[in-house]
């Protein structure tokens, strides 16, 4: 394997010039650090969320809204939808052609879409127990936080859809693939915080 | 409920007559509202006049072409530096009514209201911070960081471009405050529950909110810009111990920006949420905790004031080793220190609210590990005094302030440290002596620093030198005008005047009030005497010229080459063998020497998502703190559209032929050979075209 | 090493071994709250969030790929680092709310 | 030098003419630091223009050695004694730190005074939960007797703090927070909000009269004749902004009026209170 590989899996620009590879490597490192600025956020919210569980000043409490069954699925759809993204990036790594990297791609989609749905369902079915972000402290931090995450989910969806009309416009070019790259780091970041969002806010409410 | 149904229907949101300055200076002719109109017409006629010059003088195209539009690291940071600049003007001039007020208001209300006090203190803080110090020094970074570690351009040159419109869109927004409704009451810091809807229903808060937000998100994008700049775009043979240390303290800096703006984010963000949705984030009750909001805030704003700073040390570092004319004193403890410095910064930021309550435990602790930093700090006083240890001092301007700098700066160090004693600071917290505090920390500290490494780096922007005379008046200005304006605050504060105070009731303050008020007045003269500086460089340009590029005897890559540079910075990446290459290259005589070959450059054509991007930003600003929804949300759907654009765009750099860099180097090269010399005495004289002597 | 193939056939297994680690983390936190397999609370709340770290840590190993070898050292520098802050900032909010609601309220 | 400027008249309200144990603690903190200081800022102040004059360009009696730039001795006096001089200031901060915690009762021989503090927009309110008092903008406290104050806020979150007698902590709404204080002899001070709540903040002082034992009984009774009485307008009056030019005393205190006050951010609350910033769904 040569270091390139390793270093970014998925990163093959093929013989493209030595200035392309040095871009590739500061457009990844700049996504990781852009990754790593918003991940402050995130914990800040988690922060913010862990001591705001108590603040339910009367109102609605994690045990009485949230739904285990649901939240475990759409773990179940963003978890697999990260390894169907990684075979997306297989498929453009090893040049398996574009047909099976659009279908992955429009898997990850669909599973992306459909984790949405169920995040929204979820949503819907508090507001309508009158638990409002305005109701209380702790459902503020909690639409504070969930909702954040479910907003990187929709502009990753619409990313791979722009990736994917870019694919089939441009087929496989150097910035065509350094963006699939960086959209793949997203992805899987968002599974990250979304294992966060499970453990902290939902099995943490519920124990 | 906050948000109300009609609201959605309404076209100008909550704007009405009333808003607008002039007219509420027509309805109630107060000495305070035609202060306020005042205020906003200077805003209004200074853009109207600008427009009609610019229209006159037919420069729309140029300034589109060659400015706005332009992604050349060196015009964004100019840019910046501008945009500092007429921003400062505003703050400044709140400072000396801020001080008048005080000045005149013992025991009588003085020339303008309690609330537009609260306005002044509240805006001259944000803007200082936000829209003075921060682009000053991202510009600074911005123009001198590629150059000094030979690279063409920074990393991400259309961020940077969208970086430096996100902060211009919140300047205007601060600027829109002034004519259209009122600016918060709560302070740079804006904590809650004050700055919450129960309490403060107008629009102020809001209007703070979105500005800061929009420059956070801006400064974020910049730090992470610089960063990636400085990990992966040095010359070969720059390693990391090889960088100066204004590179050092950029990195430093940039990874500040990178980690300590999220929290600023997200404590407005949340106290937006709790504005427009009736969230709880904040509020007095319901679950609400505003002591998150201080920790959130002080999360960001500790290590800001260090962000503020760094750059500086770096400017000083720079500065009293190329007028000492001499390597700098103990390298490897500056860049420690320096990374000390932006480590610690994260471990500190309860100092800022030893009062809440928590327990001792805590408060000691917090107070050890912000004296902890007073230890970096003092290594980089003592490297700078060694660094002039055995050298030939040259009292330029730029080294005037750094040596009133390290002389003043130990002040705010020694009051930073008594503020660090939770038990004292319990006596001084929220007083005058806090303000002096942080005045000489930032104003010696920060300023002096951005003012020596504009006179510094101005010949190589711009291609002439700053005059002299007119710099050293400004300068002593600067040092008298500080010293009068803020020694007193230390007194009152210790007299246990509150900050923020708009009136006082103790005729035995009147002295020190006035004293103060002169300071101020001196420091006001001091900008003045910026501006004429500028103003007679310009005229004598042809004079101070210095076109092969290196007035001060240099030490650093950006020395060497033309003033002003080329738009590719270097005709060829150059290789770098040493720390303060080009004074080792002179020193070897191989400074000048042509390349093998030259090659093809490619640089990044101009753009305009820059501008789209922060003008929408700065539209949907507008529209959220006037509460009228389609102009919030428009823009962001176009913020999304020019993104989603730009990224089919493929055609997004030209090439310079290799012929035309090898002419353009030849003439330089040629300029050099016709060009006598300088040695050290003569450097400030016009006989200073650029090209330093030979020291033996 | 040997052909492209075996580079294919290798970084398949990652993903499917990551994913697999995934479920497996995911279902035994699942399970722990809801069958109540501790008894006290404490204890599921730190199965819980230890079960957490160890997944971030495999979707950072096969999903991200990133390692202690020498080519990532980079990003795994800022992550390192970033860790670091989180570490700082969280555990401090936490400790510092905590203990200002425990003399307050 | 610090003791010269406490008789100068703009002093007399500050910490330096301290008036009490907890302020003279605390001042005596802040001058041994101040001290120290000045000997670590010395030799910056002394050495900068020393140096800088001496090795100017036109001096041309000194050596000249541009490649110098590291010595280990010097590296040693620049790390060394700064790191010792912060680990000694670091023992000075930890203990006094938790000797001058505002949480901590002030060991005495007397018993505490127990009052509760309340900021207002832009007022104070102090009740005397034993005696069954209240009174606005005026602190009468017995000489010589530790006086427990617990806080809260009526409105947005401030800060009390009299600089004779101990430095400030925060009051916020809902939550209470606690500070000591002792006057050793009678006397006047003044008490301030430090933290900006508006238009009234410069005018939110209010005194603080310490009083000999008996005198301060006397006063309790004194309030008790000729106070008002607290009723439901005067209760809602507090809660309207304004500034007050006389302090209020209050004959009567209902009980449990400082948890009542602290209840309006609590969604249990009373009925009876109306709270603009509970929002019921
Ligand atoms: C960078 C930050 C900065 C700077 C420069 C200043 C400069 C000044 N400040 Fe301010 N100030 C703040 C940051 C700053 N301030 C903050 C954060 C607050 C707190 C707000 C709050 O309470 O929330 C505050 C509050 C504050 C108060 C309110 C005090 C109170 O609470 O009662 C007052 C009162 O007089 C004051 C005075 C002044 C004066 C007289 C100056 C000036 O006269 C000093 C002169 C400075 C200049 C004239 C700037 C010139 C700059 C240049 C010339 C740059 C040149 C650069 C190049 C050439 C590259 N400041
Ligand atoms: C550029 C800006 C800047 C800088 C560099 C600093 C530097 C320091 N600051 Fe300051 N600070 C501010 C800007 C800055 N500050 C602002 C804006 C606020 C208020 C914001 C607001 O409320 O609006 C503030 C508030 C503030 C507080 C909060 C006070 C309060 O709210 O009650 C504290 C408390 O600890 C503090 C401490 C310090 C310390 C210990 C340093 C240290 O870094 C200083 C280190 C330097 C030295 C110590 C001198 C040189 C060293 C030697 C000569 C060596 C020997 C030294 C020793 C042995 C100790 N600062
Ligand atoms: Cu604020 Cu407790
Ligand atoms: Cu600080």
């Amino acid at each position: 394997m040569s270091a390139n590989e390793v270093k970014h899996a998925g990163l093959n620009l093929g013989d493209t010039d030595e200035v392309t590879h040095e871009q590739a490597g500061e457009g990844i490192f700049g996504f990781w650090v852009f990754l790593m600025s918003d991940a402050i956020v995130f914990a800040l919210l988690f922060a913010t969320y862990g001591v705001m569980l108590p603040g339910t000043a009367g109102g609605p409490t994690p045990a009485s809204e949230y739904d285990m069954k649901s939240a475990f699925i759409e773990t179940l759809l963003l978890l697999t939808s990260s390894f169907t993204f990684g075979l997306a990036s297989i498929a453009m790594k090893h040049e398996l052609g574009r047909v099976r990297l659009q279908f992955w791609l429009g898997i990850t989609l669909l599973l992306g879409l459909a984790f949405l749905g169920f995040e929204l369902h979820d949503f819907a079915s508090m507001f309508s127990d009158g638990a409002y972000g305005s109701r209380s402290g702790y459902l503020s931090s909690f639409f504070g936080l969930v909702p954040l995450h479910g907003l990187h989910v929709f502009f990753g969806s619409l990313w791979i859809v722009v990736m994917m009309v870019q694919v089939s416009w441009f087929g496989l070019d150097a910035r065509v693939k350094i963006n699939l790259l960086r959209l793949g780091l997203f992805w899987h970041f968002l599974d990250i915080v979304w294992v966060g969002i499970f453990s902290v806010v939902y099995l943490q409410g519920l124990i | 409920m906050i948000v109300h149904a009609h609201d959605f229907f309404t076209l100008l949101g909550k704007i009405d007559l009333h808003s607008f300055a002039f007219v509420r200076a027509w309805r109630d002719p107060s000495l305070n509202q035609v202060i306020a109109a005042g205020a906003a017409s200077m805003v209004v006629i200074g853009a109207i006049a600008l427009v009609l010059l610019i229209t006159w003088l037919k420069k729309w195209r140029y300034l589109w072409d060659e400015w706005l539009t332009s992604l050349d690291h060196k015009k964004i940071g100019i840019m910046y530096i501008v945009l500092a600049f007429v921003m400062l003007s505003r703050a400044l001039i709140e400072a000396v009514l801020m001080r008048t007020q005080q000045a005149m208001a013992v025991n009588t209300p003085g020339i303008v209201s309690p609330d537009h006090f609260a306005e002044l203190f509240s805006t001259h803080g944000s803007i200082m911070i936000f829209f003075v110090a921060m682009p000053l020094l991202t510009g600074l970074i911005n123009f001198v960081m590629p150059q000094q570690i030979g690279a063409r351009d920074v990393s991400f040159p259309l961020l940077n471009s969208v970086s430096l419109w996100l902060t211009g869109a919140g300047a205007g927004l601060m600027m829109a405050s002034l004519v259209i409704g009122k600016f918060s009451t709560g302070g740079w810091s804006g904590y809650p529950p004050f700055t919450e809807l129960t309490y403060n229903a107008g629009v102020g808060p809001d209007y703070w909110i979105w500005a800061v937000t929009l420059s956070s998100l801006g400064s974020t994008l910049t730090g992470l810009n610089f960063a990636v700049t400085i990990y992966k775009k040095r010359a070969p043979g720059m390693h990391l111990m090889r960088l100066p240390l204004f590179c050092w303290t950029a990195l430093c800096t940039s990874i500040l920006m990178i980690f300590a703006m999220p929290p600023l984010t997200v404590a407005t963000a949340m106290l937006a949420l709790d504005r427009y949705l009736g969230f709880h984030f904040f509020t007095n009750g319901m679950g609400g905790n505003m002591m998150n909001y201080a920790n959130l805030f002080w999360l960001f704003g500790h290590p800001e004031v260090y962000i503020l700073i760094l750059p500086a040390f770096g400017v000083y570092s720079e500065v009293v080793s190329a007028f000492s004319s001499k390597r700098l004193y103990g390298y490897t403890s500056l860049v420690l220190a320096t990374m000390a410095i932006a480590v610690l910064s994260f471990t500190v930021w309860l100092h800022h609210f030893f009062t809440m309550g928590q327990n001792a435990d805590i408060n000691g602790f917090f107070g050890i590990a912000t004296m902890t930093i007073g230890i970096p700090t003092g290594v980089k006083i003592y490297d700078w005094i060694w660094t002039m240890f055995r050298g030939e001092v040259r009292f330029t301007v730029p080294m005037l302030y750094s040596i009133a700098f390290m002389m003043t700066f130990v002040l705010g160090g020694m009051s930073g440290i008594l503020l660090a004693m939770p038990p004292a600071d319990y006596l001084v917290h929220n007083t005058l002596f806090l303000v002096a505090h942080f005045h000489n920390m930032l104003i010696p500290g920060m300023l002096y620093g951005m003012i020596a490494g504009y006179t510094y780096w101005f010949p190589k922007a711009f291609g002439f030198r700053l005059h002299e005379g007119w710099g050293k008046a400004a300068f002593v200005c600067w040092v008298v005008g500080f010293y009068l304006a803020f020694m007193p605050l230390y007194a009152l504060g210790l007299a246990g005047v509150a900050r923020r105070t708009h009136e006082l009731f103790d005729p035995a303050f009147r002295p020190w009030l006035i004293v103060a008020e002169v300071g101020g007045l001196i420091l006001l003269t001091g900008l003045a005497l910026l501006f004429v500086q500028l103003y007679v460089s310009i005229r004598d340009r042809e004079n101070n010229r210095v076109p092969v590029g290196d007035p001060w005897d240099g030490r650093g890559l950006e020395w060497a080459n033309a003033a002003p540079a080329p738009e590719y910075n270097f005709a060829l990446i150059p290789q770098v063998h040493s720390r303060d290459t080009f004074a080792w290259r002179k020193e070897h005589d191989c400074a000048y020497d042509p390349p093998d070959e030259y090659r093809d450059i490619e640089m990044p054509r101009n753009s305009m998502s820059g501008v789209i991007i922060g003008v929408c930003g700065g539209l949907a600003g507008f529209g959220l703190v006037w509460h009228i929804w389609w102009l919030a949300a428009l823009p962001v759907l176009g913020v999304i559209a020019t993104v989603i654009a730009r990224s089919f765009a493929r055609d997004v750099h030209y090439t310079i032929p290799a012929a035309k860099v090898a002419a353009e180097h030849g003439e330089w090269l040629r300029l050099i050979r016709e060009t006598r010399p300088v040695d050290r005495f003569q450097e400030t004289s016009p006989a200073n075209r650029g090209l330093a002597a030979r020291v033996p | 090493m040997s052909g492209p193939n075996a580079g294919k056939r290798h970084e398949i297994t990652t993903y499917v071994i990551g994913y697999v680690a995934a479920l497996v983390l995911t279902g035994a936190a699942f399970g722990a709250v809801h069958w109540h397999w501790f008894a006290d609370t404490t204890t599921t709340l730190a199965v819980v969030f230890g079960l957490a770290l160890v997944q971030i840590i495999v979707h950072f190993r096969f999903f991200l790929h990133i390692s202690f070898s020498r080519s990532a050292r980079d990003d795994l520098q800022l992550i390192l680092f970033s860790t670091l802050i989180v570490a700082l900032m969280v555990g401090g909010t936490i400790v510092i709310l905590l203990n200002l609601r425990a003399r307050m309220m | 030098m610090f003791l010269a400027l406490a008789g100068c008249g703009a002093f007399h309200d500050s910490f330096f003419n301290a008036a009490g144990p907890i302020a003279g603690q605390e001042r005596h903190l802040f001058i041994i630091v101040s001290i120290v200081m000045l000997f670590v800022i010395g030799p910056v102040l002394i050495l900068t223009p020393i140096i800088a004059w001496h090795y100017r360009l036109s001096n041309t009696k000194h050596a000249y050695r541009p490649h110098w730039s590291f010595s280990w001795i010097l590296e040693f006096f620049i790390w060394v004694p700064p790191t010792l001089i912060v680990i000694g200031l670091s023992f000075l901060l930890w203990n006094y730190t938790h000797k001058l915690d505002p949480y901590r009762p002030i060991e005495s021989s007397q018993p505490t005074l127990e009052v509760r503090a309340v900021s207002l927009d832009w007022k104070w309110l102090f009740i005397y939960p034993r005696q069954h008092v209240a009174t606005v903008n005026m602190l009468a406290i017995p000489a010589g007797r530790p006086v427990h104050i617990e806080m809260t806020s009526g409105t947005v979150m401030q800060s009390l703090m009299i600089p004779q007698l101990a430095g400030q902590i925060y009051t916020m709404g809902g939550m209470t927070t606690q500070l000591h204080i002792q006057a050793d002899h009678p006397g006047t001070y003044t008490g301030q909000n430090t933290q900006y709540n508006g238009e009234g903040f410069a005018k939110q002082k209010f005194a603080v009269n310490a009083l000999a034992p008996q005198q301060f009984d006397e006063w309790i009774a004194h309030v008790r004749a000729t106070g008002k009485p607290f009723d439901a307008k005067a209760y809602h009056h507090l809660f309207e902004k304004s500034v007050e030019k006389q302090p209020i005393l209050f004959s009567s205190a209902p009980d449990g009026l400082f948890q009542r006050i602290l209840d309006r951010y609590h969604p249990t609350a009373r009925a009876s209170d109306t709270n603009p910033e509970v929002i019921r769904p």
